[in-house]
């Protein structure tokens, strides 16, 4: 059965492909902040699925003498951190589009380049 | 079982992400979200009941919790924006 | 004992998911907001009940059962008040329910 | 059978992306957010990841689908129709290039769970051993977050701290003071005339916040620890901000108190560091804290995790009421 | 407990400690202060490191005490302790130069939290200098780039927002991008520790997944130091940033990245993918190529005199990936003086432009004419700062240029195109730098086109500020003079990234 094995690096494909995608087509700002959210997302996906052993559980080892089979605890501390490094971009990003907002009253990417060209 | 369980609950939640798509109006969408939350908190318990792992059962209440400040957040900021677009006298800042 | 405690639990967990699956449906096949909502709503209070009342059955006495009915309280507690809020917002932004609009046009399509 | 659901829940990740992606109306998008977060959640969850999971749900879920609202309150919510899409078709062509160098990468790469892939040789079983000697700690993650690791998390709390100064600056340019007490706050007038939420919420509150002190110090036995409570504990008096108003929840915990919560967890974790190097050990070796180094190590986590749940909380609440705060 | 032992991890911990306590201090300049000594303090552990790893030797320290592959590992070599020196260096003088026009620029409440991002920025980058883990680089990468964009957003006009935003989007795609390819590594070694995973890259039976990971980290490492194709950033985020911005980044921001793309490539991958050295070159050196040539030729039609010295970076970063790209002792050497050599004709340029901007507003080539007779000292430094840059003989530019040209050389056939590029883009370099200095010295003053209020105001900027600039012009000139100093590190440096390469 090969496509169990590998259906989690194709999805993590086409995630980071649509937020990709979502990035650099789309010309609303906010919108743009969604697919970097999304784009970000794919990155967990591929790291927690490297972390997943077949028949193991979440690593919290509650009697270390019984021989149980737990999953990988390092890919899931780095997207611990991975998360919170996500929501901390967007909080920025979204900060930068309201005071965009403020300047320019519009959050359309062709919009701003067409009046800081004018000024 | 538990697999029949989570089975109508996975397809439930698939039928609330259509509602979710589809949804005309947005209050359709805050409905699927709302929906998808209890969803996801019941499809939780069943599986750590599946796997064996109860001690997860904690993270069915955290999600729980989420999801009503969420549905809560997006009906008042929803509604401060209408009434900002629609200028009503009576709030207007 | 155990086999009546067994079967009462498995009976509730499906009757659970049979309800839960009945408000999805419901959610999506009816035909304006203010129906849709009924039908899931209802299903959101039943369901958990049905569902987590199974689970608490087949732990027995334990911390398990005191987490899952912590579960059911809180969900019985905020599933209702997050509709009504829900519906009370709907009906204040001006969404017309109830029947008038399926007089002139195809009852299955709203007009709103 | 669970891969089963996987597969599905996978699916139906990828649809939702799209969904997002396609929405024109910029609330839809940020709700179908909330429901994508969701559902990566799930997917920790299948995918034996529970700590990750909890944090996803708290940070993603909860707290980021406030702050996009948060933004959307301050900005147009309808992405402008244009005639004619522009760079739509290049941007597919090497879209769809980059997939298929990936889709082609993949069948070389270790399937996913089997146990003899690389990445569980090398590293990994060192720490399954190790932790219940040198830590005796259940949960090996909060172990390898804190200690093992624990240079990383330090780094990662003070991205948390630099995007609430980060948001604190952007959003206070041209008002009085950092976060500017406001004379009639904007949201209570919308909530107040809910009764039932308003009082139901108030019931919740204090059972939310005590549910997040219980996720902070329960991070050693079982899922939980710093982020995720000061995620929970943050949407909790963000409900709290909903239902009265930011100017009653700002008198619940004024700016000043705020910045020096997100600053003193921080500074909580570095000094804990220096203060493992002043008493002999490397930065962050928690076994000097104490005579013996098992314990040395579980004070150490314990301080570490409670820097790091301060910060976040500090933090997300800034960060929540810049935005509200940059409503006049 | 001897401090001594610790210094490793000092020039990460300083900044780190003071950052919350100057964001917390309500008297700016208060913040201030104890912005300007912890960067002193930085700087100077950046020069007890430099001086210790002067022989070539590396220093490891075990954070939290954990052995290498298993916690994380610090792995200073004389490359990471001569950009620590850069970043230390710069920030100190551009944080005491700068004071002035940002107390003009950012209103008094919220200039702790400006000094709180600047310490940031120091942190991040020296943490990514120093560590020798793969992911902790990821983790310091992005404190430096979010509190970056925190600071390019303090400048007062409004295409600072659109500046920084674009930054931040294509900054994030870049991190994002080194995570997948440090996760493919991951997924094929299991270590994130960049010596273990040399060590373990060679025995791995499949080809595919490295080769990807490679492309990642290189297409995202290049994105966020601005290499050619992938540059539209820089320019506008150095033009609208506060001038005290522009001088720190411009000297260091992107040259830590290039440190961790030297790293990555020449520690990790030259040894295990077959025949990378030639991938390297073939794919690095027409890249730097069209980047000097594209770099200098957009920055003689430029009119704004920050854009202008933003693209001559991109063209000088084409000199660094050009010696890198030649893959031998020569050419690493080349390319690690230079990283040092242009920090500091650029920052001394941009430090001049600080001095300059307490009289002008805008920064035109039209506003600066005549700037000259008001403003000797500080346009004499900015002259020898653009000799620097040119590479006249006696100054710091023309060390690394010739030991780019004499590597070029060792290049056969192919040598004398590149030397030829080389010098043609000097040419260009006199060119566009000719274009500013000269109304600047001879043109007469018009006062209403420099936007200055009127002449008697104009004089010559604050002493302390100009004590600055002239320091910043007399290290270009001395380490021009002897480049003892920065040579040892940079041949220690390029012996250490070559020693895995077969």
């Amino acid at each position: 059965m090969e496509i169990l094995g590998l259906y989690n690096y194709w999805v993590f494909g086409a995630l980071l492909m649509i937020g990709f995608f979502a990035l650099i087509a789309r010309q609303n700002l906010v919108k743009k902040l969604l697919g970097l959210s999304i784009f970000q997302s794919a990155v967990f996906l591929l790291y927690i699925s490297l972390a997943k052993v077949e028949g193991g559980t979440a690593p919290i080892i509650l009697d270390p003498t019984a021989a149980e089979i737990f999953s990988n605890p390092l890919p899931q501390v780095l997207i611990l951190t991975a998360i919170v490094v996500g929501i901390s971009t967007t909080a920025l990003g979204l900060a930068i589009v309201v005071r965009i907002r403020e300047a320019y009253d519009t959050i359309e990417d062709d919009e701003i380049r067409r009046l800081d060209r004018r000024s | 079982m538990y697999i029949v369980a989570s089975l109508a609950i996975v397809m439930t939640m698939c039928l609330a992400l259509t509602r979710a798509l589809l949804g005309p109006t947005v209050y359709d969408r805050v409905l699927a979200v709302n929906m998808f939350g209890t969803k996801t908190v019941l499809l939780l318990a069943v599986v750590a009941f599946l796997n064996g792992r109860t001690d997860f059962l904690d993270l069915a209440l955290a999600y729980a919790l989420i999801n009503f400040i969420g549905v809560l957040a997006v009906l008042v900021f929803f509604q401060s924006s209408r009434e900002r677009a629609a200028g009503k006298p009576g709030e207007q800042r | 004992m155990a086999i009546v405690l067994d079967a009462l639990s498995w009976a509730m967990l499906v009757g659970g998911a049979l309800f839960v699956l009945i408000g999805g449906i419901g959610a999506l096949r009816m035909p304006d907001f203010f129906t849709r909502m009924h039908a899931s709503s209802l299903t959101d209070s039943l369901g958990p009940m049905l569902v987590l009342g199974g689970l608490a059955l087949q732990s027995g006495w334990s911390l398990e059962t005191v987490k899952v009915l912590a579960i059911l309280l809180f969900l019985l507690i905020t599933g209702p008040t997050a509709t009504y809020a829900l519906g009370h917002a709907a009906s204040v932004a001006g969404l017309k329910g109830g029947t008038r609009e399926y007089r002139a046009s195809d009852p299955r399509e709203p007009r709103a | 059978m669970i891969v089963v659901f996987s597969l599905f829940l996978l699916s139906l990740l990828v649809v939702t992306a799209i969904a997002i992606v396609r929405s024109e109306n910029l609330f839809s998008a940020v709700m179908l957010s909330g429901i994508f977060s969701l559902l990566m959640a799930l997917n920790f969850f299948i995918l034996d990841a529970a700590d990750v999971a909890l944090t996803e749900a708290a940070v993603g879920a909860g707290v980021s689908t406030v702050l996009l609202l948060g933004a959307l309150a301050l900005t147009p919510t309808e992405e402008r129709r244009r005639k004619r899409e522009r760079k739509v078709a290049a941007t597919l062509v090497t879209v769809t290039m980059i997939f298929l160098a990936i889709s082609y990468a993949s069948f070389d790469q270790p399937r996913i769970g089997d146990p003899d892939a690389p990445v569980h040789r090398h590293v990994a079983p060192w720490y399954l051993e190790q932790t219940p000697e040198l830590i005796d700690i259940p949960n090996v993650v909060t172990a390898v977050l804190g200690s093992f690791r624990g240079y990383d998390t330090l780094g990662e709390v003070y991205v948390v701290l630099t995007a609430g100064i980060g948001v604190l600056f952007l959003l206070s340019a041209g008002r009085p003071g950092l976060l500017p007490h406001r004379r009639e706050p904007r949201i209570e007038s919308s909530l107040k005339s809910h009764l039932i939420p308003h009082v139901v919420g108030r019931v919740l509150i204090p059972f939310i916040v005590l549910f997040g002190l219980y996720v902070q110090f329960h991070g050693e036995y079982g899922p939980g620890g710093g982020f995720q409570a000061g995620a929970i504990i943050a949407a909790g008096i963000i409900l709290f901000a909903l239902l009265e108003g930011e100017g009653a929840a700002l008198k619940v915990l004024p700016p000043r108190v705020l910045v020096g919560l997100a600053i003193g967890g921080a500074l909580l974790y570095l000094l804990v560091g220096v203060a493992c190097m002043l008493l002999g050990g490397n930065f962050l070796d928690y076994s000097v804290l104490a005579a013996d180094p098992v314990t040395g190590q579980q004070i150490g986590i314990i301080l570490i995790e409670l820097g790091v749940g301060l910060a976040v909380t500090g933090t997300l609440l800034s960060i929540f009421h810049a935005f509200a705060a940059r409503e006049q | 407990m001897s401090l001594e032992a610790h210094i490793p991890a000092l020039p990460v911990i300083v900044p780190l400690l003071a950052a919350p306590i100057a964001a917390y201090l309500r008297p700016r300049h208060l913040a201030w202060a104890a912005a300007t000594l912890a960067s002193i303090a930085s700087f100077a552990i950046a020069v007890l490191l430099a001086l210790a790893t002067r022989d070539g030797s590396i220093h490891r320290y075990a954070m939290g005490g954990w052995p290498a592959p298993f916690g994380i590992e610090l792995a200073i070599d004389s490359l990471g302790a001569l950009v620590l020196l850069i970043i230390t260096g710069a920030s100190t003088l551009a944080i005491i130069a700068g004071r002035e026009t940002i107390e003009r620029d950012i209103e008094p409440h919220r200039q702790p939290l400006f000094y709180a991002a600047w310490l940031m920025v120091v942190a991040g980058l020296a943490g990514i200098a120093i560590t020798g883990d793969a992911f902790n680089v990821f983790v310091f990468m992005e404190i430096s780039s979010l509190a970056t964009y925190v600071v390019i957003a303090a400048g007062s006009d409004r295409q600072a927002l659109t500046a920084v935003f674009k930054y931040l989007i294509m900054g994030t795609i870049g991190a994002t991008f080194y995570l997948i390819g440090v996760g493919f590594v991951y997924m094929m070694t299991g270590t994130l520790n960049f010596a273990d995973m040399q060590a373990r890259l060679a025995d791995i039976p499949y080809v595919a997944p490295v080769h990807l990971a490679a492309a990642f980290i290189i297409v995202g490492l290049a994105l966020k130091a601005a290499v050619f194709p992938l540059h539209a950033w820089l320019p506008n985020a150095y033009a609208h940033a506060p001038h005290a911005v522009t001088a720190f980044i411009a000297a260091c921001s992107t040259k830590v990245t290039i440190l961790v793309l030297l790293r990555f490539d020449f520690v990790v991958f030259m040894g295990n993918i077959a025949e990378h050295a030639t991938q390297f070159a073939l794919f690095v050196m027409p890249l730097a190529l069209l980047g000097i040539l594209f770099g200098s030729g957009v920055a003689i039609f430029e009119t704004n005199v920050k854009r202008l010295l933003g693209y001559s970076s991109i063209a000088q970063l084409g000199y660094i990936l050009l010696g890198a790209s030649f893959v031998d002792r020569a050419g690493l050497l080349a390319s690690v003086l230079h990283i040092f050599n242009h920090a500091l004709a650029k920052g001394a340029l941009f430090l001049a432009i600080v001095a300059l901007g307490h009289h002008l507003t805008r920064f035109e080539i039209r506003d600066l004419h005549g700037i000259g007779r008001r403003m000797p000292w500080t346009l004499g430094a900015f002259s020898i700062a653009a000799l620097s840059l040119v590479g006249v003989p006696g100054t710091a530019g023309f060390i690394s240029k010739w030991y780019l040209i004499v590597a070029a050389f060792g290049q056969g056939s192919l040598g004398l195109v590149l030397v030829g590029v080389i010098v043609a883009s000097s040419l260009m370099a006199v060119v566009y730098l000719w274009r500013i200095l000269e109304p600047a010295w001879f043109a007469a003053a018009d006062p209403v086109a420099a936007g200055a209020a009127d002449d008697k105001r104009v004089g010559e900027a604050p002493v302390g500020v100009l004590a600055v600039v002239l320091l910043a012009a007399a290290l270009n000139v001395w380490f021009g003079l002897v480049p003892a100093f920065p040579l040892e590190l940079a041949g220690h440096a390029a012996d250490e990234l070559l020693r895995h390469v077969p």
